[in-house]
């Protein structure tokens, strides 16, 4: 498997083994997951079948029990969102990561502002040149919202649009998305829709997490779905019949790959 | 009254012995026979004042010297009252000899002293004293009086700096409700009642804090400027900050307080106007170890011994720091 | 809301246990020392002493939990106390400001717990009603209480207190404390009050997500003002049977007060920012508190040795209890 | 985060000032009553006054302000302040703990800050690190900077400062008091600290939400270690000044210095829970409480009368405050 | 009009000339909303077309600039959701109200506990009737979580699901959904969807707002359009076509209707 992992390898993301309990709940058990290079892969599975947990891995916020993350072919521990981050990833969380009471401004830079002078925890903020920039970001994404505007003021689509534009500042390797769509309207989400085209074209790789099923066939390339915390199969993305994902989804792997799974092993 | 002058101590009752004198003697416990080096436990207020600090000093050098065993406790109260009554708790617990203790108020520790008059601990009150129960004694100044007398002394200073036939004194108070407080308080009302030159201006409270009363002081100064004869403090600690209210507002007038403080008592060599009655906590502490080592050895002890406070002034200042300080 | 994943998630496994098993491995720790540095400690009689030297900070602890659950949090608690336990004082005696008109002493009991209601209410009413954070209307409170106080008692101390109120807090029932079983009642009935009534899960909601609660029908001006009220009338229950404690009424009974009840639920366990604790936690926190007090004094540790002991101590019983939790 | 709706939706209105307009209100209603109670009161050389007396807590505001924002709090401020001033005073002079061990001025001021900062590094350092809760490791440190402030200075005030220390707080520059300058110097700083670093923006962020915070990659821990080691040497520079003020170090200095900074910022519009409020909002509160207390001095109101007036002026002043902002 | 409204009329809830600003935003603008009784209204929108205040309004929990509010034709004053519960509402936010610190269960019920004795705020909680009644509940809507779970354990459908689980225990006149389905799987949209015709089969009437045209128009018998604060136009269901509705989203009401409304006036 050497020849597809590394920095010019198959795969960007693998994600061996992941088991993750709460207490006694089994959000994730055993799940491999790989990234292709380039590639929008689709995280599809039903309500609580462990897609947040399972990027939540990745992005630092969650750490699994056992299993390996590769990056690059490496072996990496993701301690912290800011490690993720570290490693090129980028999230926008389902229940967006957003501070309500900074502005629209504010929260499209936090982390990363724009500094005059040295860069440290006490460089002196370039509101101008944030302002500027972020005003440039929004029109960009035809996103209408006051850039002075607090966050918390926002409306539910408006905020979840604030929080994917944060993903375009960084220039991240990975990024992902879970549920980005959820509060958009049709206009929004194909701005979205375009949004991950064009990343993808950028040669960023992306991880999506949608319900819109419409969604997920348009824009990914494989399908992974979630069964109850277990990987459910991978479907490519275009011969993916909106039945078969949704019987994974429902049921859980199809019992003749489960058999094949088991001869392979 | 109005005594003082040089740095011995009397004591007013026959059965106290001399306490700044027996701090020097190593064997003076063998004189009271009995059990030689007793366990004891001394209950203060709060350390806050400098007048407990130098009585936890005087304490361990009792410690060290062989007058009570190394196993006795000093407990600081921090002015909690339930604080005071768990440690009296603590030293019945650890059954000491006898139990040494300046109450909060005289009242909040009746049910403490029942318990160890219970225990058949003897207990001894040490500058404030306690309304209920049995006490071998009481060794104390007598804070009326030094209220009294500390106002009379800011009166002789007015006299003496003015040529009016009135004078106006502010007076800073002690924590609201504590008994020093009330004490004093009432000895100030004495003076200036019987004292028809004396009249008071006002009256705050600064707490028994120097940076409480300089507040207040600077307060006062802007109220009733240049009318302000003369200061009476309940405590030395508020002397420092009216002084410095006064310094900041290039006045000077006469201040007084009460305890002897060595920071406060410094600053007498260049001002005449100043003065305070000492107290002597060293001394209590070793009057009070005396009386109850005398009481465990059968003797009998006087119920009250008034230690009997020191008007230092600046005439007397530098004996007084030597004495006490050196 | 904003609490760190790393506490949330395990919740599940430690369900109802998360603030009871955390704290009490401080606790236990504090137990094991004490027991292995000094024989006395483990004894029953001093056991009993440790329980009756907590129940008043225990007594103020539960009441000021409500609120804390509820993302309020009160001032005034101390002050209450003063003033409910200085009333019912007075008002049973007849003195003071009730001079000549002492009241039966159901009736001045009464008056005491209707004083501290009363306050908490008002502080309620102006937080519930207009939105004025609790940390303020309790500050305000904590002022009117403490002028009241001094007002109620003239400042003075109140002896002579009736035997039926002096037992409420001073006597012995079954062998154990009366104020300790006042304590434990009122722990009980408070844990069950969190647990089973509607209000104890209304406290929890409101502290968890006020804006959530308030859409989910809550009234919530309600249950705010109630913690208030409990956290006042709890505090007056402490001011009485302190007055059982210390065998009197003193002015000053409620110096030092504020802080350790609070710190005692937030040692046991609850967030200070609301929705999460409980009383049991309470409780443990209150013990850990005067254990390590009580296990320092009974060692003869000083004054200044006794604040840092405490002070390490205390940071590594909340590293143990976080630990614990982790 | 729970934060009721009706506070929500006008920030746009007023825009920054949300915090500024409204405890606005309260201090121009004191000024203006205040004013018509009495002549004296708005005299420059009283208002001079009010600047200095609310300065150590002004500066003491300032520094907890970078805590509550950041949804932490500072309990150990007044020990630290304590026991840095102390550092300073003893180790310039010599005197106590380093008898006969004086170090140059800057070298002592040094070192006392150093003692702020470390003290606020170790309350910090256990918060950020561990998740125990500021409210637990503050406390844990107010136990220790106070037992370390007795061993430093044995408990007695310290005079006989130098002058290039005493200056800090007690000279004038420009016509104005030093202490006043050190006050609003630091105060300007902090809030272009607040307003146009990135630190300051991530207090803020932290304070709102700090999971959100850390999601988005904010170094969480070193921010929140960060706002405590601040105001543990804002602390130490109150300490500082007010060895100036008061013209000697006093151990109990520190004495009642704890809930008025922390009101003071809360009165000034700070959520408690964090995330909103800033520098003008606290400048604002400590004026409010400065007035307050100055102008019930003035008028010669006594001290049971004066809490009185006190609770309720405050509950007024918040009342406005709130109304202001709807 | 008054033959139309009443406990009898047509319209169980008029909102008319609403108004409501935020500062200098003007969230609504003049707004007329009429629900009829037993219809399923949806309210259709780009973001921050003022859907969520509109209905906030009607939910108390927020208090309109202006314009009046009738329920069976009767002016009322809503001035807290307690108010709204009062008077037959019951709400789904779109920022799901629920206590994340408190089960499942205890969430289901939370302002309406079950008691045993007196109910005051003091009634003791019959928690076991409540676990049972929560069982049956979830069981009903196919919810499978731990009743026992903190509901900020919980995944998000799973969150919105025991949010929406709460609009069936009182009993309402008036249902309010702000985005039922946005974190739904495909699966848990549906079961929303039987839920609602099963609630209008009741006797209820229901505001659905959702962003999923496709839900939308299989749900609602009318649907009516906010652009920008501004009403753009109630649209019959049946004769709903999707690019009809997109075209109000983002133009407003076409000018023709404009016209004629103002040549009714
Ligand atoms: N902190 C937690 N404590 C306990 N259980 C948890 C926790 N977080 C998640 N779970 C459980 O783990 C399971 C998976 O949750 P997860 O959020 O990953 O689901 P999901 O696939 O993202 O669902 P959705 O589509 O609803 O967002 C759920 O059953 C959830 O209840
Ligand atoms: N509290 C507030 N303060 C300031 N502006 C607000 C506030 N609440 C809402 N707004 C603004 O009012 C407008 C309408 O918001 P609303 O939440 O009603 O939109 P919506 O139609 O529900 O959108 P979405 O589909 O995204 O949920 C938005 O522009 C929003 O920014
Ligand atoms: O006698 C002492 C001192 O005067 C001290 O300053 C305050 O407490 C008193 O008891
Ligand atoms: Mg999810
Ligand atoms: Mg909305």
């Amino acid at each position: 498997m050497a020849n597809v992992s590394g920095r010019d390898g198959e795969y960007v993301v693998e994600m061996e083994g992941i088991t993750k309990t709460f207490g006694e709940v089994v959000a994730l058990e055993d799940v491999t997951l790989r990234l292709r290079r380039n590639e929008v892969l689709a995280l599809a599975g039903d309500n609580g079948a462990g897609k947040s947990t399972l990027i939540k891995c990745l992005a630092g916020a969650l750490q699994p029990d056992s299993g390996t993350i590769r990056i690059d072919g490496d072996v990496v521990s993701i301690d912290t969102p800011r490690r993720a981050k570290d490693l090129g990833i980028e999230t926008t969380f389902q229940d967006l990561a957003v501070a309500g009471n900074l502005t629209v401004t504010q929260n499209i830079f936090l982390g990363r502002e724009m500094v005059t002078g040295p860069n440290s925890l006490l460089g002196i903020l370039d509101k101008k040149s944030m302002r500027k920039r972020a005003r440039e970001l929004l029109d960009d994404l035809e996103i209408d919202v006051d850039i002075d505007e607090k966050v918390e003021n926002l409306s539910g689509g408006e905020r979840q649009l604030v929080s994917i534009s944060r993903t375009l500042l960084s220039d991240p390797e990975i990024v992902i998305m879970d549920e980005p769509t959820s509060a958009l309207s049709v206009e929004g989400a194909e701005r979205v829709l375009e949004l991950i085209a064009r990343m993808q074209s950028q040669g960023i790789s992306i991880i999506l997490i949608s319900h819109n099923l419409d969604y997920v066939r348009r824009a990914a390339d494989r399908i992974h779905v979630l069964h109850q915390g277990h990987s459910a199969g991978v479907i490519d993305g275009d011969d993916a019949d909106q039945d078969d994902i949704v019987k994974r989804m429902v049921g859980g792997m199809p019992e003749e790959e489960r058999n094949e799974r088991a001869a392979d092993a | 009254s109005g005594d003082g002058g040089d740095g011995d101590s009397e004591t007013t009752a026959g059965g106290g012995s001399d306490g700044t004198e027996t701090t020097d003697e190593t064997d003076g416990t063998e004189t009271t026979g009995g059990e030689s080096t007793p366990t004891v436990a001394l209950s203060v207020p709060s350390l806050e004042f400098t007048f407990f600090a130098r009585m936890e000093n005087a304490f361990e050098q009792a410690q060290s010297d062989g007058l009570i065993s190394s196993e006795s406790s000093f407990y600081d109260a921090s002015n909690n009252q339930s604080n005071q009554v768990s440690a009296v708790e603590t030293a019945i617990s650890n059954e000491v000899d006898f139990l040494m203790i300046s109450a909060i108020t005289a009242e909040g520790v009746i049910n403490a002293i029942q318990q160890a008059n219970d225990a058949d601990i003897p207990v001894v009150a040490i500058d404030r004293n306690i309304s209920q129960g049995e006490t071998v004694t009481y060794v104390a100044s007598d804070n009326v009086q030094l209220g009294q007398r500390s106002t009379e002394l800011c009166l002789s200073f007015m006299e003496a700096n003015g040529d009016g036939d009135s004078y106006d004194v502010v007076q800073l108070e002690g924590t609201p409700g504590a008994s020093v407080t009330n004490d004093r308080g009432e000895g100030f009302q004495n003076a200036v009642s019987e004292n028809d030159s004396l009249n008071q201006l006002a009256t705050q409270t600064g707490e028994f804090s120097t940076q409480n009363a300089l507040s207040v002081m600077e307060d006062f100064i802007t109220q009733y400027g240049d009318e302000i004869d003369g200061v009476f403090c309940q405590n030395d600690l508020m002397a420092l900050g009216a002084h410095q209210a006064l310094r900041n507002a290039n006045m000077s007038v006469p201040v007084t307080g009460i305890d002897g403080t060595e920071a406060w008592v410094e600053q007498f060599s260049d001002n005449e106007y100043y003065g305070t009655l000492a107290q002597l906590p060293e001394e209590m502490v070793t009057t009070a170890i005396e009386s109850g080592k005398a009481h465990l050895a059968g003797e009998d002890v006087e119920d009250t011994i008034t230690i009997e406070g020191l008007e230092v002034t600046q005439d007397n200042a530098s004996d007084y720091l030597s004495d006490y300080f050196g | 809301m904003s609490q760190s994943v790393a506490s949330g998630y395990r919740n599940r496994f430690t369900v109802s246990a998360i603030s009871q098993y955390g704290p009490i491995i401080g606790l236990v720790g504090l137990y094991v020392a004490f027991s292995l540095l000094n024989d006395r400690f483990l004894t029953v009689g001093n056991q009993m002493n440790v329980l009756q030297q907590v129940s008043i900070i225990g007594i103020m602890a539960i009441g000021v939990t409500f609120p804390i659950l509820c993302a309020e949090i009160d001032l005034s608690i101390a002050q209450v106390m003063e003033v409910a336990g200085l009333t019912v004082a007075t008002l049973a005696v007849g003195a003071r400001l009730f001079e000549g008109s002492a009241v039966p002493v159901p009736i001045a009991i009464l008056a005491g717990l209707s004083v501290g209601a009363a306050f908490g209410a008002v502080s309620g009413y102006v937080t519930a009603r207009f939105g004025v954070p609790s940390f303020m209307t309790t500050l305000a409170v904590l002022f009117l209480a403490d002028g009241l106080g001094l007002i109620v008692s003239g400042n003075r101390p109140i002896i002579g207190l009736p035997e039926s109120i002096t037992n409420i807090g001073g006597s012995r029932l079954f062998g154990l404390p009366s104020i300790v079983l006042v304590f434990f009642s009122l722990l009980v009935v408070s844990q069950l009050m969190l647990s089973y009534t509607k209000f104890g899960q209304y406290i929890y909601a409101i502290g968890g997500d006020r804006q959530s609660a308030e859409r989910m029908g809550i009234n919530v001006a309600a249950v705010r003002l109630g913690t208030l009220v409990i956290s006042g009338t709890f505090a007056a229950v402490a001011g009485l049977v302190t007055l059982g404690r210390l065998g009197s009424a003193v002015p000053t009974m409620g110096a030092g007060l504020l802080l350790p009840p609070i710190a005692a639920v937030i040692l046991g366990g609850a967030d200070l920012f609301g929705g999460s604790g409980n009383m049991v936690g309470t409780l443990i926190g209150v013990l850990i508190l005067g254990v390590l007090q009580n296990g320092l004094n009974l060692m003869g540790v000083g004054p200044s040795g006794q604040l840092v002991a405490q002070g390490i101590v205390l940071m590594l019983a909340v590293l143990a209890n976080v630990s614990g939790e982790n």
